[in-house]
């Protein structure tokens, strides 16, 4: 369904992304992990159309979509939502799900209602008529995904939506996850809690430093020498492994 | 506020204005209005785009003046009826604030940058409306001419010499009537995916353009429409004193006025521009009227006091007067719930 | 503060008038006691007493209230029982739509005429308005030609308008020129352009210059408010013309003067139509060099009135400059005045007909008796001025003449 | 030293530290270890006084110091260095270096000036050079640097190895190594969890805003909940 | 002369070079304006619209202290200008600060609003009349030869280059004038080593009003003070700043005399009233396509 091959993209001196591809087949949950500055959020800005890719392309329901604008990729059914929280602070969270859902309703009435719907399924239903600026973290990451479903996507692409949240948060978040993959939309995630990634992930790839460093099961992938040095620093793995000699010792 | 309660206070303030001047017998007072509602359209103007779209022009008179001077000079120069002009005012216009705004939008200009380049824009007109005057009349400006037959007053749009009650309400009703067309037009807009989203692109750019809103169309219509209600009290106002020159069409003044109106009142809210026209007019009035008792006619009290208030409002209440009257509101309620 | 009127409140103005008025009747108490039954009559006073046009505004608005003053202590309008007139004063913030919009005020206070407003652009406004209403409006200032030519029966000027005075200023020139012996061969008009009163001088110059062989060189117009006159002064060096024709406002008069001093660009003359400053004593006062010998054909008082030297003596005391707003203002509400004297009437339209019809003789400009024509007193005329030492002397016509034109200026 | 009670913060509305203990002992390295929006940035600007907290205490050396402006704090002897470096791009190295003593060590600003660069080689040959056309590293030894002439006394790193390669992480561990035998104490946010347990002295983890886990390095190595937490197995 | 298809007066070289050195002069008071603004722009990212209200405040100050204490008005420079600074650092601390929020719109909104309280203040008490300082030296000089350049001229000339070059050297030397440029780009940065950022924005707005007042000691020997005066040097002096590179010191100078020198050949060519539309081109032009100006950097 997306297919990213070869993508780059640097920042004055700095390779941000470099030579990054991936593929998220229809009705998967696919993640991307990697540590801080690793270049996740910049690769999830090159797909969506924030920032133009110094080359590289982007393949989605196999049609190019490399170097359109944000609207005309959310139009066709992938959208983002936002690692930095973005919402329209001064609007209620039904006005700003309605945003979202007039990427497909014209009417405004039929807008807010499908809303109240939209927030219904995240579990905001009884937040509807608080002002977004009001929220809590927690609060503020339902409403991004929410929105992003309000655009009625076929794939969703989720910054961080666990970030911050506590265990119970987190909890409900995957259940809301998985029943919007469940729904038929196909979603791909950064995120760094691992547990989430674990529990909800089909694939995993692996990004440090610019670049794929992995890809597989999320099982495989934790395991993988590479990826324990890059979140866990250097030395790590070879610790780690002691420590599981250790233990079975 | 409820639905409702927003509905019957609209429904007072309509049927307010148009049944005021039945009871003033004043010229004086209903001068008053009229002005203050021809600056309350103006404000709605500058609203649509600054306060709903978040794009704060500095130089809104390029609208006022293109509206006013496109309604004075196809009088002037063809001899065509203001009735037919007022069309080509408006959309000539709009066509203008649609090659503003694509220069503007596309090259991505926003904040500060935006309100300079507007600011230049209406810098631009002023220097080409004085100096072209073979087309323009140069700085002597349009004046077109007076109808003193009464019999002519509804065909020539002008209505200080028809009958009793148009001399006296004509230009009254005139500028109510535009009123409530382009506070109409706002109410829509404020309750359309149009407005939605344009309200989107103010709060957060990108945000907006992740949910499929396209940035650049919304604040264009947003610039349009914008520009539509500033000429139409381009229109007015050339009909009213059949002149126009361009220290009025395009000074500082008029853009000045627009922003006012809006910021104190309220921004981004249909009923601001209203109310904050009504306000700064009514202290400016009372102001005027207690300095002279000290000072005599000293010129600038009031715009010292307006000065002021925008200062004060900006600081402390963002949300301008309907933001306090919201919030008196609320708190009478629970007390009469209590 | 310069201009004392300003500092005065309305009311307390009102009420020193008033008293004025007291005190001349209390003055002849030995005579059988006139009891004023007659209410006072309104006269609507508007001008730009604030905004750009302030200064002007506000010496136009102490030449009008001086002429009340006057007629108030010398009894009021006899015909009407000695009724006092009660000025109201209005601001038109130098912008048309509030002068307008005093008129409207001025309406409803019952006003029997209106008298003001200096600026072309707001007397277009505020004589429409009036027109509205009926109201009699006698135009100060506002030279442009297009106040009278509406045919609105309300509007009246006795001063003359913009096309006169560049008529006057060319015959003006050409007697000053053939009494030096014709050294003039060519000329440079330099015109604001902004408001358009130097609008059309050029043409008007160029025709009525050409059959005494000069030769319009060069126009040169510049916009209001002008913040540079280098080119313009670079130009006419490079031209070189006999003699400069300025015609513009206050401020770039004085900066375009001073410009050419600078510059060190001397013709042989400066004569300026409607020269903002020129003929302007605080100018003569602040720049005498840059003043000296600058030639002016402008608004001016008849030089040998009694009651005009009065009245400059009674400006200059208020420490006001005594030019052409005063003069022209108090004269505007002194023909309102003879109106209202001559209707034996308050009534609007009866205001208006004695206007139309009158013949009033006793004014201090050099106009002779009044001959209205579609509002415009066809009598009146500019004269021409030169700046000599620290005075303005009138140069042209010669009936009016106090001082000898020194042309060429020395060098 | 160092000593936080109960502390409470957050922004606007939100809430983000809810009820931090921990302190910190002369000449100590101790690590803050946690996930992203944890809360760890957020503890140390409410320390440094970028931020004021909603409730609790921050004592220094016995003295409260919480609600203290960050010219103050600076004044205090803690030198924070935020993740992200913050270095002054526009302005050359030298120059981002003598502002580093703006408020404290003016009077040996040229002996401490001699003792940064002695440290940091790197950096005198760049001296002249805009400090944002510096690489990441060196960027990151120009924010050490900065902070090392106000003459700290407890100097917070925040994620100092980010974004560096494996190799300039090493250099970074030992350099803080380094420091903190000359007797500075490090208070040192990481995500890089073992290299920086392996230095720090004691180390604590933070989660949702709360102290979950904490103790010596060597016990919490081998804790599996660490391990756990990061990787989620 | 035809130039692009324009049929175009020709002049004279003597003409033509005389108006170009007149340009120089005239763009030497514009970067006088200007540095004041760029500096205020560069660190506050304030777009100081009451700048011009500012001059027109210290334009009178001037005035006065030659009329009731007849102070030449290059002397006056000794006591308007840290007035202005004071002044300056007050506003910013005390209005424009604590009204803004800092958002960048609502800066210019109350900067807007403050200007029009102090030209409306100036009208009040001072009225709309003009006042002009006459220096004894008002026409002496030196013959150029295609034009006269007077002392006045010169003065201002050369103190626009001082100035620039005295700023310069507070900017880079100093303590306080590192900080500001620190300030600019990174003010958490600037937080963690110890700077007051509030007093260094009040600072560099007092620092920017003294440049005006400065500026204002050596307009006025020229130019006659008005309420208005302001607005006819501030919009010019935003396209000086945005042409210079907003925050580039060398950048208002050269953008000073290049907006200068083009509105006098401007209106050479085209006449004197639209001649000055070169301005307000030049301003759409950078502002749409070189928002950083000729010196500016690169944002972010």
């Amino acid at each position: 369904m997306l297919d990213v091959r070869a993508m780059s993209k640097s920042f004055g001196g700095l390779k941000a992304v470099s030579e990054a591809s991936l593929t998220v087949s229809e009705g998967n949950i696919v993640s991307l992990i990697g540590p801080n500055g690793a270049g996740k959020t910049t690769l999830f800005a090159l797909i969506s159309g924030f920032l133009k890719p110094d080359s590289g392309a982007v393949t989605f329901n196999d049609a190019g979509i490399t170097g359109q604008r944000p609207h005309q990729i959310c139009h066709q059914g992938l959208v983002r939502t936002f690692q930095v929280v973005q919402p329209f602070a001064g609007l209620t969270v039904r006005e700003n799900i309605a945003v979202g859902a007039h990427t497909r309703i014209a009417g405004r009435a039929a807008a807010l209602a499908a809303a109240g719907e939209i927030a219904q399924l995240v579990g905001m239903g009884t937040q509807l008529d608080q002002s977004a600026g009001a929220l809590t973290i927690a609060g503020r990451k339902r409403l991004e995904l929410a929105r992003a479903l309000a655009t009625g996507p076929r794939l969703l692409l989720l910054d961080e939506v666990m970030a911050g949240l506590n265990a119970t948060e987190i909890a409900d978040l995957v259940t809301v996850v998985r029943k919007i993959r469940d729904s038929g939309v196909t979603i791909f995630l950064i995120e760094h809690v691992m547990q989430a990634v674990m529990s909800l992930s089909d694939y995993t790839y692996v990004l440090n430093h610019g670049a794929m460093i992995a890809e597989g099961q999320p099982s495989q992938v934790t395991k993988d020498p590479n990826v324990i040095e890059a979140y866990l620093g250097h030395g790590a793995a070879k610790r780690l492994l002691e420590m599981e000699a250790g233990a079975d010792a | 506020m409820t639905k409702r309660e927003r509905i019957l206070g609209w429904a007072f303030i309509v049927c307010v204005l148009a049944l005021a001047p039945l009871f003033i017998t004043s010229n004086r007072w209903i001068d008053f209005l009229e002005l203050t509602l021809f600056v309350a359209v103006l404000g709605q103007g500058w609203n649509v785009l600054g306060g709903y779209g978040g794009q704060y022009s500095f130089g809104h008179a390029v609208f006022f003046g293109t509206g006013a001077y496109i309604q004075a000079l196809l009088q002037y120069k063809l001899g065509w009826s203001p009735w037919l002009t007022l069309w080509f005012a408006i959309s000539g216009t709009t066509a203008v604030a649609a090659m503003i705004g694509y220069l503007s939008f596309r090259y991505g200009l926003r904040g500060s940058y935006f309100a300079l380049i507007t600011l230049a824009f209406a810098e631009a007109f002023h220097v080409v409306s004085r100096s072209w005057s073979s087309f323009t009349e140069g700085g002597q400006g349009v004046q077109l001419t007076l109808n003193q037959d009464p019999a002519l007053a509804l065909a020539t749009f002008q209505f200080s010499f028809g009958g009793p009650f148009m001399k006296a309400y004509g230009f009254y009703y005139t500028i109510l009537a535009i009123l409530m067309i382009s506070y109409a037009a706002t109410w829509w807009m404020e309750h359309s995916r149009f407005g939605a989203q344009l309200v989107a692109v103010r709060e957060n750019e990108d945000a907006a353009e992740a949910l499929g809103v396209n940035a650049f169309l919304v604040k264009m219509r947003a610039i349009c429409l914008s520009a539509a209600i500033t000429a139409s009290g381009g229109v007015y106002y050339v009909q009213k004193f059949l002149f126009v020159e361009p220290g009025i069409a395009y000074g500082t003044a008029k853009s000045v006025e627009a922003l006012f109106a809006p910021i104190i009142g309220g921004l981004g809210t249909v009923l601001g521009p209203l109310i904050g026209s009504f306000f700064i007019h009514g202290v400016g009035e009372i102001a005027k009227e207690a300095i002279h008792g000290v000072f005599g006619d000293r010129p600038g009290v009031d715009l010292i006091l307006f000065g002021i208030i925008l200062v004060l409002i900006l600081a402390f209440a963002p949300r301008g007067l309907v933001g306090i009257l919201e919030r008196v509101w609320i708190r009478l309620k629970a007390r009469g719930d209590a | 503060m310069k201009n004392k009127i300003k500092n005065t409140t309305r009311r307390s103005f009102i009420q020193g008038a008033t008293a004025g008025t007291a005190l001349a009747a209390a003055g002849i108490s030995g005579f059988p006691h006139v009891v004023r039954a007659a209410a006072p009559v309104k006269v609507g006073v508007i001008h730009p007493v604030t905004g750009w046009a302030q200064y002007s505004g506000s010496q136009c608005r102490f030449g009008a209230l001086a002429a009340i003053e006057e007629v108030n202590a010398s009894g009021g309008i006899k015909s009407l029982g000695g009724a006092a007139i009660d000025a109201m004063l209005g601001d038109a913030q130098s912008k048309a739509e509030v002068g307008a919009g005093e008129v409207e005020k001025m309406a409803d206070a019952g006003v029997s005429a209106i008298v003001g407003a200096y600026a072309s652009n707001i007397c277009l406004a505020t004589t429409q308005a009036a027109a509205k209403h009926g109201i009699p409006h006698a135009v100060d200032v506002g030279v442009s030609d297009k106040i009278v030519s509406r045919g609105l029966t309300n509007t009246f000027r006795f001063g003359p308008g913009f096309g006169a005075i560049t008529k006057a200023g060319v015959e003006g020139f050409l007697a000053v020129n053939k009494a030096a012996g014709n050294p003039t061969k060519t000329v440079a008009i330099v015109n604001e352009e902004t408001t358009g009163f130097g609008a059309g001088i050029a043409g008007i110059m160029t025709k009525g210059l050409a059959p005494a062989g000069i030769e319009v060189v060069e126009v040169l117009s510049h916009p209001t408010p002008n913040k540079d006159f280098r080119n313009i002064a670079l130009k006419l060096k490079e031209i070189d013309p006999d003699v400069l024709i300025p015609s513009h406002y206050y401020n770039e008069g004085v900066l375009f003067l001073r410009t050419l001093q600078r510059q060190k660009v001397q013709p042989k003359a400066i004569y300026s139509v409607l020269g903002g400053a020129s003929s302007q004593y605080r100018f003569v006062s602040e720049f005498p060099d840059a003043a000296q010998y600058v030639m002016d054909c402008n608004h001016w008082f008849d030089p040998r009135n009694a009651g005009a030297l009065a009245l400059q003596k009674k400006t200059n005391a208020a420490g006001l400059h005594y030019n052409y707003e005063v003069f022209l203002a108090y004269t505007a509400m002194m023909f309102t005045l003879d109106a209202i004297e001559r209707a034996g009437s308050a009534d609007r339209t009866a205001i208006t007909e004695a206007m139309t019809a009158s013949t009033w003789g006793g004014h201090i400009m050099p106009y002779g008796a009044t001959k209205m024509e579609n509002g415009q007193n066809t009598g009146a005329r500019p004269l021409v001025m030169q700046v000599q030492g620290s005075d303005i002397g009138v140069i042209n016509p010669s009936e009016y003449a106090t001082a000898e034109a020194i042309f060429p200026r020395p060098a | 030293m160092l000593d936080i009670q109960n502390l409470h913060a957050g922004y606007g509305q939100m809430k983000v530290l809810q009820g931090i203990d921990l302190n910190i002992q002369q000449g100590e390295i101790v690590a803050l270890l946690g996930s992203n929006g944890a809360g760890k940035s957020t503890l140390n600007n409410n320390i440094s006084g970028i931020y004021e907290p909603t409730a609790g205490a921050i004592l220094f050396e016995g003295e409260n110091i919480t609600g203290l402006r960050s010219e103050q704090v600076v004044q205090k002897g803690i030198i924070h260095v935020p993740e992200g470096r913050r270095i002054f791009p526009n302005i050359s190295v030298r120059e981002n270096l003598e502002l580093g003593s703006y408020l404290r060590g003016q009077k040996n600003r040229k002996a401490n000036l001699d003792r940064v660069v002695g440290v940091f080689p790197r950096l005198q040959e760049r001296f002249s050079q805009l400090a944002g056309t510096l690489s990441g590293g060196e960027q990151q030894m120009l924010a050490i640097g900065r902070g090392m002439m106000a003459e700290p006394r407890l100097m917070i790193l925040d994620e100092p190895s980010l974004g560096l390669s494996p190799l300039l992480v090493e250099e970074m561990f030992g350099l803080i190594q380094d420091l903190n035998k000359t007797g500075l104490s490090f208070f040192l946010v990481e995500q890089n969890v073992m290299q920086s347990l392996e230095i720090a002295d004691r180390a604590y983890v933070i989660e949702n805003g709360k102290i979950v886990l904490s103790g010596n390095t060597d016990a919490l190595l081998d804790d599996p909940e660490l391990k756990k937490s990061y990787l989620g197995v | 002369m035809e130039f692009l298809g324009l049929d175009l007066p020709s002049y004279s070289w003597q003409t033509v070079l005389g108006s170009a050195i007149s340009g120089v002069f005239l763009g030497s008071i514009y970067a006088l304006v200007a540095l004041g603004l760029t500096l205020i722009y560069g660190v506050l990212h304030i777009i100081n619209f009451a700048h011009g209200a500012l001059l027109m405040l210290a334009m009178y100050a001037v005035f006065f202290l030659w009329k009731l204490l007849g102070l030449d008005p290059y002397l006056a420079m000794l006591i308007v200008v840290p007035g202005a600074y004071i002044f300056g650092y007050g506003l910013q601390r005390g209005v424009i600060g604590k009204a803004s929020h800092g958002r960048d719109e609502i800066i210019l909104l109350v900067t807007l609003g403050v200007s029009i309280v102090i030209e409306n203040a100036a009208l009040f008490f001072f009225s709309a009349s003009e006042r002009s300082v006459l220096v004894p030296y008002d026409l002496d000089g030196i013959d150029l030869g295609v034009t006269y350049a007077v002392y006045p001229e010169l003065i201002a000339l050369g103190g626009s280059l001082l100035i620039t070059f005295a700023l310069w050297l507070f900017m880079s030397l100093t303590d306080t004038g590192k900080a500001i440029r620190a300030v600019a780009k990174e003010r958490q940065g600037a937080r963690l080593v110890g700077i007051n950022v509030d007093h260094i924005f009040a600072v560099t707005f007092g620092i920017g009003t003294a440049c005006v007042a400065a500026a204002a000691s050596l307009l006025v020997p020229t130019y006659a003070v008005h309420p208005q005066i302001g607005y006819l040097f501030v919009l010019i002096a935003f396209t000086v700043v945005v042409l210079g590179g907003m925050g580039s010191f060398i950048g208002a100078l050269v953008g000073g005399f290049l907006i200068g020198v083009t509105e006098q050949l401007g209106r050479l060519y085209l006449g004197e009233s639209m001649g000055v539309i070169t301005i307000s081109v030049i301003f759409i032009l950078v502002l749409l396509f070189r928002p950083t100006g000729l010196f500016g950097q690169r944002s972010g």
